[in-house]
This record gives structure tokens, C-alpha cells and sequence, in this order.
């Protein structure tokens, strides 16, 4: 119940947290593009819950969700997104490039399946320097049509490599609906053709998500090799800030709505209105807080505009 | 007739689409979704998915699938959503697209149109924000075309699904939204000469595609400082006018070359080794560059205001070119 | 009986020529990369056998066969494997770039998977254009692990587009035995993922892989979208003459040559020693004469270097 | 000790791996086969199937994978069989190994060393043929190195693995067999300088790589001629040291610049542009450059031979800049 709670806050720090950036982009104080993750939250959040510090993420440009969920610091999110010195990466990469190497949590990829090659070296390194360790990569059901994810797949699955490959099912990519990019829409299915066993789940139940991410989890600490989920969800929002969302039926988007994975929860766990009211208000201080610490951070001098090109430090 | 940059490109694929069967658009979201930019809304109405054909994300395959649709007698318009992602499609492009003519002893031609976005100036970052138009101008059997006006955006698709061999479209980010008159019925368009952007005699500040407002609003500093710059307009990257520019070195004597890909090994170098060789004793001065910093565009404004080539750098390049 | 006849004659022909090309490169006379197709022959003339005139080929640099088998003249092969102007592609492509538009066959491509992109284009041009023929695309077992295959393979079945995709599985990819290629070694599977009806055959036996091809290509005739073929085959050489192939097993090769699609067919037709020799002078002079053309040929003229490579009519 | 460039590289590779064993080394065909030009031949039997990685044929996501392994606190050693086929995997070396030490503000940072190798005149034909070391030059981020003695093939390696960012060697294919005298115990090799390959006082020749011996017996033929050619080899081509180039165009007042790369955006062209803008008036002559033909390198022996940059190219342009 306690360990649900948590689960209940991270979603709502999420959903919080990205409304927010909504309405700072609106205001013009964040920039660049913005993708949100509001409605897919129980996926980061259940994925994330068995994941261990010495794991490892790589994620996408549509990344605040995990980043949030991996507990890097929503200050240091939030610095990021407004261009800041003290973003978690320094005002450098903004909403698309979030990073944090002390939670191990690498990126924030904007090339579409561009991540799953670095997920398969990071599990690599760990397992030839022996750590006992799982590389989770997140990715959409667009990027499943990319070169990269069929030679990464294939990679993983040849070298048995600690990879979990978390599917966002969102069932777009951009503008275009699933069936309009693949030949066969059960994407689960491609994990077959590499001899990877794979599961599919309602990624609008964290509870559920959870699940079969530990029963993934032992699997792949057990050496199984890598594994493959297919997580359904759906982004209550446009693609980006800059999508009019011509393509979506509202129907569709309302009747997904009514799946929201906080509801879900909050009516799995019958939490009086207070329990959930009380969390909403703390979770806006949070909030509050990283806001008017992004305003106030400085900005990267320019002169440094250079910097992080190359190490500093040669050998 | 008042249009903007997005518009002009919009209505000259309408125009080939409707002028020859063969033609057809294919990429990511450029039917449903009307182009991430917006450049295809509405084509999908008139001419169907067939034609407007949304791709998965595939860059490497559509655009090979497109090299062989041109083999095979169509005339494809890839669009490739951003440069950014064409690095995924280059094998197609650079090993398939550009040899099979040469390889293939003529038998086989790619009559076939690549149109990209390109360039920064929108905190994209450092994946969404590469300028490689003059990158690719290194490949022999490419025609690569950087169109910074209006008229030019409307005027160059004829021209370049007519040519036999594959053209490259660099549309840059920063100018769909520009403005430009275009008269009622379309005039011809060249795509092999560079254009004259504006007549002077001190200095030849010598550019294309989306640092071509940069350029024109240092020319007006200049003005005021009553330094007279000639502004050459390269359009056509490859292969590259010669003549237009040292014409205009000839007449000015002094060359700076703004462009927007990061400074080492960009076209400006090229552009630079030309003068040198063709107009070295002609030149009272070396030739300058304004380039973009060599570094992974970065998110905050600042930083990346700072790393691109902005009016007062030009200006101030000038300036010492010409001693005032 | 006369139908299987000519496929013997093929086979042989491309045997006999191939073995001439090992000789002549020995002398020196061809030059560059040099990949032999000597016990792959049943199944460029299987498959080849069931397409007609308009349909479209897409190979390897593989693909002296395949060339042969389509009807590339032997005469212009060879005198392009001398670099002579008279050579199939002027002297321009070498043995891994034979093109000969006439009988469309596009090449001749050198990158691994890089040809597969360009048959779903012919196909869609066909298709578009209304024209019902097929384009057969060959490749082999390394090729399928590049990601532009996995691109290709759901681009064609999304699109349902007219190709058959056959991949010639001799189970090396130059010295790397596909079981350190591959997470899954029956290729085949790979097509369910893109729901591709695949179908797996011995590639030694012709007959065989003609008939596997006749019903494939009626399906693909019938617009039931494209087909996978996996051809079960073995180099008997070397992969290329820079290759001392210290990789393979003597025995495995032997066993493999006990197999040998010409003998085997040659066994099935019960042909007299005497036809069979007969069949050999007549290819021998077929080859002789490719030979002396060749040799006799000039080379392009060297100012013609820049040639083509943009086209010489501009409109 | 006298050993070949090839005998170089792969005790260059069992020194790396001998001292550190976070190095390892992984590519298409480097265990079983021995690599596709013998390079690591006897290194599987050595270190094994872990450390000596055969790949599939899937150049993207194993150098992607060199980066995740880089990253996770490795030292990978990624053999790209050839350039040719790095055109696959050029989004993860441009978009990713290149791009996130500065992304991530410093944070994370890619050790990784890419080897490759590159160029023409084996008659490969068009696909087989390239020369892009100077290309990936533009490509801030990276170091480029070009070894073309067999010193450098032996020396480079240790620093570039020792290098905190991303390193590409590019091995040029017809240097493998060249031969060269070692000192038994192996000098500390920088790479960050230029060299002077033969002092001169006439006319300096820059190049790298793979046209060092054409423009060494170029540099011959001029002496024979009573012209004193100054060589420098770049061996670093990103970041270039300008010093040295500008040191010797100071002395000569003449350059000419040798480049395997298609001439167009070569990395010749930004050599020259820098000569122009550090040294323009210590010019007696502009800069010339020899570089390939513009064209996919054609397989017929004297086709190939033509296209590129041969002596007598070089000896030709050398006399026309000092007017013998
Ligand atoms: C290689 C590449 N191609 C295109 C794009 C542009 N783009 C960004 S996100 C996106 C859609 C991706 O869809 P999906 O993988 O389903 O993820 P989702 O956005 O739904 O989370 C596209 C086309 C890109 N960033 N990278
Ligand atoms: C993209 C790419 N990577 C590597 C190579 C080098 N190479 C040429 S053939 C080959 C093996 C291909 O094996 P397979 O696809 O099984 O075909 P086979 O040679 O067995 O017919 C390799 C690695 C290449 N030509 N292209
Ligand atoms: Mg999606
Ligand atoms: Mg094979």
C-alpha cells in the first residue's frame, strides 16, 4: 500500500510537472521542442519502480517521465529546460537531452531509436566488468521500423545481453497510426524473429506494469539474455508544442482518457479525496520550487560556449 | 502575389503533382500530418495516399525505395524530415544514389528529388540543429540546392525533378515563414547559376539558403557605415558557379563567406580555396569566413545565438576587410 | 526434360565461367574483388528461370550468376571484369557492379543490404505505373542482419509491393559462421515478423527452387504482397580470391560439395557422359569467345574519366 | 626492428590489450577471419571470443554499441571494416560519439576509438573506394587521425585510446604491406601535431595518409629538378595544428595541398582557406591543390589511376607555383 503510494506520486509528479511545462512553454520561458509525456506515466513509473541505482536508462526525447521516475532532481529538470547553468545538463540540451550520470541515466536521444545501440553498450560494459546490472531502454512503436532497433535487437539477443527493450505502444509515431508504419501491428511479435521472449501489457496500469517489469527483471538477472515488453499506452497530448493534433480521433483520445493510470491507481487504492488533494498540494510545492529555481538560476556564461567539446582533461 | 517560403514549396509540388503522373511525395508524415512543417497540408486531399505516401521511420529504406522509383521510370520527392536524420539515409544517398549512373556506364539514371529541412536557430539542440548542406556538397553526381527566396523556393522543384540526376533541396528551418512576392505566372528558374542578392563594389559577402537574412541585414550595416556590399547568393551548391563569384571578387577585391555549417571543412572553405585559385592576384585582402562554431548546437538561446554567424560578426568582418 | 536440359546448361555455364574468372585472375587479367558463385548456381537459375523479360533483378556482388542467368551477355561480363569499354558497365563497375538495363538487371551493389531498399523502389514504380511484374532481390545470410533489411522487408509488406526477397543463406558472411551473426539462425522466421509468407528450400536442388519460385511468384502475381525465400546453398569457394578461407571446416566443405546442384541434376536426368561433354565443349567455346573479346576490347579512353557521372542530355 | 604498416597496427592493438583490459576490440570478421585486411589475425587466439568480437553486419549498432560500451566505463577498440560502410553508421558517430560529452554539459563521455580503413587504388570500383577522412573532419567532437608511416600505425593507438573523446584512425588500404623500421621499445607518440615528413625550401606540399608516398616521390622528382619541396604530414586532420602548416608556408611562400578526397569540400580546401586567412601575405603564389577527380572511382585499372592524385600531378603543380 505504501510502496503503491509512492507509485501514485511519481505518476502525479509527473503529470504535474509536465502540465507545468506546458504553461511555461506557452509563456515562452521554455523553448525548443517539448515533448509531453501526460497519460503514458504508469509505464516510467512502473518500469522504473524495479530498476536499482547501479541500473542503468537510456530513454527519448519524450524522456521527463523516466527522468522524473529515476529521481533526478525536478530543479535540475526544470534549470534544464529553461537554459540554465544548473539544468541537469547544463542549459546544453534542453527538453530533448535530459542527463544525469550520477543516477546512471543516460539520455534523453532525440534520433528516433538512436538509444537502443547505446543500451546495448552499456550492457555490454556492465557484464564483461561484471556488475550485475540491467540496461532499461525506452522507445516508440515508430522506432521499431528503424534499421537501428532490428540491428540492436539482434545484437542483444546474439550476445545475451542484460537489455530490457521497453516499447512505448503509443500507437503513433508523430502524425501516422501504427498501421500506416507497420506491416504486422503486434509489435511484440518482432521480438520472435530474434529469439527473444517478450510481454505484452496495459501500460495504463502501473500496477501491472510493475509487475511484469520485476518478472522481466529476474529473468535477465538470471542471464536469460535480453527481453522485450510491449507497453500500451497513449499520449493524452499532441506529439510536440507544435502539433495542432489534426490526426487523432477525439473519440479515440477521450476514450483513452478514461483509462488515465492516476484514476486507475487512486481507485485501485480507494484513496479518500484529502489523501489525494494533500498529495496534489505538496507535489505543487515541488514544483513551485523547481520553477522558481529555474528562474532564477544563471545562465551559462557564453564565453563557455565551447566547453564540453572535448574533455578538459587530457591524458 | 504575397506568400510565404512554406507556401511557395507547397504550391510547387502541387504544381508538379498535377503537371506529370510520375511525381509523388513519400516520407514521414508528409500526408496525414500535412509535413512537420507543414509543407504538404492539404496535398493529401487533392491527390491521395498513393501520392502522398506517409512512411514509417525508415530513413534508409524510403529513400533507397526512392532511388528506385526513380529508376523505374517515377519521379519521387523524398522528403526527409530534417537533415539531422538523412545521416541515416546517406548510405543510400552517397553509395547508391550518386554511383549508379557512373558505376552503371549511363544505363541507369535517379531522376529523383531529396527535399530536407535544414539548419539551426530554433533551440533545438545539438541532434535537431546541423546545417550539412555544404557537407554533402563534397559527392560527385549529386546537384545540391539551397534556396533562400521565396521565388526560389517556388522556382526550383520544376527544374529539379526535370534533371536526370538526383537533386538535393535544402529547405532552411529559419525561413518557412518568410515572405516574398511572387508574380502571377511562374518564370523559369535556373538551377545551375549563382545569383546576385545585391549590387556593391567594397567587399563581396558571398552566402545561400538560411544565412541569407543574416547577410542582408550586416549588408544594410554596412550601408550605413557607407561600405558598399556585394551580396552573391550561391543557390546551387554543387556544382558551384564559379564565374558569378569571381566576377564579383574581380569588382570588389575583398570576399567574406558566410555559412552556416560548423567552420572547418565547410563549403565556405571550398568557396575560399576557389577565389584563391582563381582570383588570387586580384584580391587586396584574404578571403574571410563567418561560419558556425565548431560545436554541437547547443539548447539556450544565448549559446546558440552565440555559435551561429550573426549580422555583427559579418559586419565586423567586413569592416576589417575593408579597413574602415 | 529440354525445360531441365537448359537448366543444366546454365548452371554450367556460370560454373565454367566462373572457374575461368579464378584462372584469369590468378594471371592477373581481373583485377579488384572477385566473389564467386561456384555452388550457388540452382539458385540463380531456379529462381531466374520463372521470371520473365519485364520483370526486375536486383542482386549482390555476388553476381556473376545472376547476371548469367538473366541472359547478361558472357561476352559483356567478361570484358567488364577486363575494364573494357565494351564491359557491361564500360569497364566502370568490375565484377561487383555488372548492370545491364536491357534485361533489367540493376547491378551489381557492394553493400551489404544496400540493394534491398532499391527492389522495393522498382516495385513500387511498377506498381504504380501498372505494370505486373516482379522484382526478385538476392542477397545473403550476413546481409540479413543490416538494418536495412528489417527497413526493406516491412516497407514491402506494408505497402504489399511486388518483390521476392531471396536470401541465399550459404551460412557465412565472409569468415563469420551465421550462428555468430544471428540470435536466430532460421532466417525465415525473421519474414513472420513482417507477416511475409517465407518459405524455406534446398538450394542444390534447381528443380526445387524453380518450383518453390513458380509458386511464390504466382501469389506475388495474385497482389498478395511480397515473398521470402530463403535458398538453403554453400560456397564452395572461398569468399573472394583476397580469402585463404581458414575459417571452414575441410569436411563440412566436402560434405557440402557431395551435393553439388550440377551433378545432382545432371544424376536426375540420367544424361550420358557424352552429353554432358558435349555440353562443356560448346560452353567452353561460349567462354573462349567471351575471353577473346575481351581481351581484344579496348579500354574506355581516359578523357572520358568524368563521364556519366551526370548525364549527358539536361533539359 | 623492420615490420609492416599492418604488423604495426595489430601490435599496437596487443600492447592496448596486453596493458589495460578495459580495451577490447570489435567488428565485422576481426576474430575467426583475422580481419578483413589481416589485422587481427592470431589476436582472437590470444585474447579470446569476448575481446576479439566477431559482429554481424550491422555497422550502426555495433559502433552505437562501441559508444553505449565507451560510456559504460570500457575502452572499445570499433573496426569499421571499411569507410564505405561507415556511411551506416554515421548517425551514432556524428549524432551520438560526437555530440553528448557536450549535451550532457560534461557528464558523459565517449573513450571510444574507431578504426577504419579508407581509400582507392585496388580497383574496388565506386562503392569500395572512398576517401572521407577529411570529410569526417567537419565533424567537431571527434579527433581524426591519419597515420601514414609505420610509426604512427604503431604509435597512434595508445593515445587514442588514453584520448577522454571519441578517436577515428583511418587506415589507408595501400599502406598495409609499406614497410618500416621500429626501434625495439616504442617511443611516446603524440596525437595533436603535424610533422615535416622532408624540410624543404621551395614549396611546400602538404598531405596525409594514403598520398604520403606518391607526394615523397613527388618531392623526389622535384629534387631531381633543383626544386626543394618541404613536406608536412598533417597525421592529425581534426583538430588540424596549423602551426606547423603555417610555419612552412612562411619559409616557402608557396603551398600545394594533396588530397585523396574528392576535390570538391576536401579537406584540402579548408587547408588552403586557413594558409589564406594566417599567411595571405607571406604568399608569393596561391595555394593549389591535387586532389581526386571528381567522380565514383571507376574499377578499370588506368580509369582509377587517372582520378587520382598521381606524382606527376603533383611534380606538375609544384613547377608552376615556382615557375620551373
Ligand atoms: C531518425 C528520426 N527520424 C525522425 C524524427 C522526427 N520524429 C521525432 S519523434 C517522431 C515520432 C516517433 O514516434 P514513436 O517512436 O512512436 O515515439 P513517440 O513520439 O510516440 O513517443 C518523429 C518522426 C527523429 N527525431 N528521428
Ligand atoms: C555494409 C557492408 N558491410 C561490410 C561489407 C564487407 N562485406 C562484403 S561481403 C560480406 C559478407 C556478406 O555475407 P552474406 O550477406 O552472407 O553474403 P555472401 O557473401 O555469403 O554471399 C562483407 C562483410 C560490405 N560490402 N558492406
Ligand atoms: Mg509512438
Ligand atoms: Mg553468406
Amino acid at each position: 500500500m505504501n510502496e503503491s503510494f509512492e507509485l501514485l506520486r511519481r505518476m502525479l509528479l509527473i503529470r504535474r510537472f509536465e502540465e507545468r511545462c506546458a504553461e511555461l512553454y506557452s509563456s515562452q520561458e521554455i523553448r525548443g521542442f517539448l515533448h509531453l509525456y501526460v497519460g503514458e506515466e504508469a509505464v516510467a513509473v512502473g518500469v522504473m519502480a524495479e530498476f536499482g541505482p547501479e541500473d542503468a536508462i537510456v530513454s527519448t526525447y519524450r524522456e521527463h517521465g523516466h527522468a522524473l521516475a529515476r529521481g533526478v532532481s525536478p530543479d535540475a529538470i526544470m534549470a534544464e529546460m529553461f537554459g540554465k547553468a544548473t539544468g541537469c545538463s547544463g542549459g546544453r540540451g534542453g527538453s530533448m537531452h535530459l542527463f544525469d550520470a550520477s543516477t546512471r541515466f543516460y539520455g534523453g536521444n532525440a534520433i528516433v531509436a538512436g538509444g537502443l545501440p547505446l543500451a546495448v553498450g552499456l550492457a555490454l560494459a556492465d557484464r564483461m566488468q561484471g556488475r550485475p546490472v540491467v540496461t532499461a531502454c525506452f522507445f516508440g512503436d515508430g522506432a521499431v521500423a528503424e534499421g537501428e532497433f532490428h540491428e540492436s535487437m539482434n545484437l542483444a539477443a546474439l550476445w545475451r545481453l542484460p537489455v530490457l527493450f521497453c516499447c512505448e505502444n503509443n500507437l503513433y509515431a508523430m502524425g501516422t497510426r501504427i498501421e500506416r508504419t507497420h506491416a504486422v501491428t503486434e509489435l511484440a511479435v518482432r521480438a520472435a524473429g530474434y529469439g527473444m521472449p517478450a510481454e505484452v501489457v496495459d501500460g495504463m496500469d502501473v500496477l501491472a506494469v510493475r509487475e511484469v517489469t520485476r518478472k522481466a527483471l529476474k529473468r535477465i538477472r538470471s542471464e536469460a539474455g535480453p527481453q522485450f515488453l510491449e507497453l500500451q499506452t497513449y499520449r493524452f497530448r499532441a506529439h510536440s508544442m507544435y502539433d495542432p493534433d489534426r490526426y487523432r480521433d477525439k473519440a479515440e483520445i477521450a476514450e483513452w482518457k478514461r483509462r488515465d493510470p492516476i484514476d486507475k491507481l487512486a481507485a485501485t487504492l480507494r484513496l479518500p479525496t484529502e489523501d489525494i488533494s494533500k498529495l496534489d498540494t505538496e507535489i505543487t510545492e515541488v514544483i513551485d520550487a523547481a520553477v522558481a529555481f529555474a528562474r532564477t538560476a544563471s545562465p551559462e556564461n557564453v564565453d563557455s560556449l565551447t566547453r564540453h567539446v572535448y574533455s578538459e582533461v587530457r591524458r | 502575389m504575397r506568400t510565404t517560403y512554406r507556401e511557395a514549396v507547397r504550391e510547387a509540388i502541387r504544381e508538379a503533382m498535377r503537371a506529370d503522373s510520375r511525381v509523388f511525395l513519400m516520407g514521414e508524415d508528409v500526408g496525414r500530418y500535412g509535413g512537420a512543417f507543414g509543407v504538404s497540408l492539404g496535398l493529401l486531399e487533392e491527390f491521395g495516399p498513393d501520392r502522398i505516401r506517409d512512411t514509417p521511420l525508415s530513413e534508409s529504406a524510403f529513400t533507397g525505395a526512392g532511388i528506385g522509383a526513380a529508376i523505374g521510370g517515377m519521379r519521387p520527392i523524398v522528403e526527409i524530415m530534417t537533415v539531422n536524420f538523412s545521416l541515416l539515409a546517406l548510405d543510400q544517398i552517397m553509395n547508391n544514389a550518386a554511383t549508379l549512373r557512373h558505376m552503371s556506364n549511363g544505363q541507369i539514371g535517379v531522376p529523383l528529388v531529396i527535399r530536407m529541412t535544414t539548419g539551426a536557430g530554433r533551440q533545438l539542440a545539438a541532434q535537431h540543429s546541423h546545417s550539412l548542406e555544404g557537407w554533402y556538397s563534397h559527392i560527385p553526381g549529386l546537384r545540391i540546392l539551397a534556396p533562400a527566396t521565396v521565388a526560389d523556393a517556388r522556382g526550383m522543384l520544376a527544374p529539379a525533378l526535370a534533371d536526370p540526376d538526383p537533386v538535393l533541396i535544402f529547405e532552411h528551418g529559419s525561413l518557412y515563414n518568410t515572405e516574398g512576392e511572387l508574380p502571377e505566372s511562374i518564370p523559369t528558374c535556373d538551377i545551375s547559376s549563382a545569383a546576385i542578392g545585391r549590387t556593391g563594389t567594397d567587399v563581396t559577402v558571398i552566402t545561400y539558403g538560411g544565412t541569407m537574412p543574416a547577410v542582408i541585414s550586416a549588408a544594410d550595416e554596412l550601408a550605413t557605415l557607407g561600405i558598399s556590399a556585394e551580396v552573391v547568393d550561391l543557390r546551387v551548391l554543387r556544382p558551384l558557379n564559379d564565374a558569378t563569384i569571381m566576377q564579383s571578387v574581380r569588382k570588389t577585391h575583398r570576399a567574406v563567406v558566410v555559412d552556416e555549417g560548423w567552420r572547418s571543412g565547410s563549403l565556405s572553405a571550398e568557396v575560399s580555396a576557389r577565389i584563391t585559385e582563381q582570383a588570387f592576384f586580384d584580391l587586396d585582402a584574404p578571403v574571410m569566413r563567418v561560419c558556425t562554431e565548431e560545436v554541437p548546437i547547443p539548447y539556450a538561446k544565448h549559446l546558440e545565438e552565440a555559435a551561429l554567424p550573426r549580422p555583427e560578426r559579418i559586419v565586423r568582418t567586413a569592416r576589417e576587410l575593408v579597413g574602415r
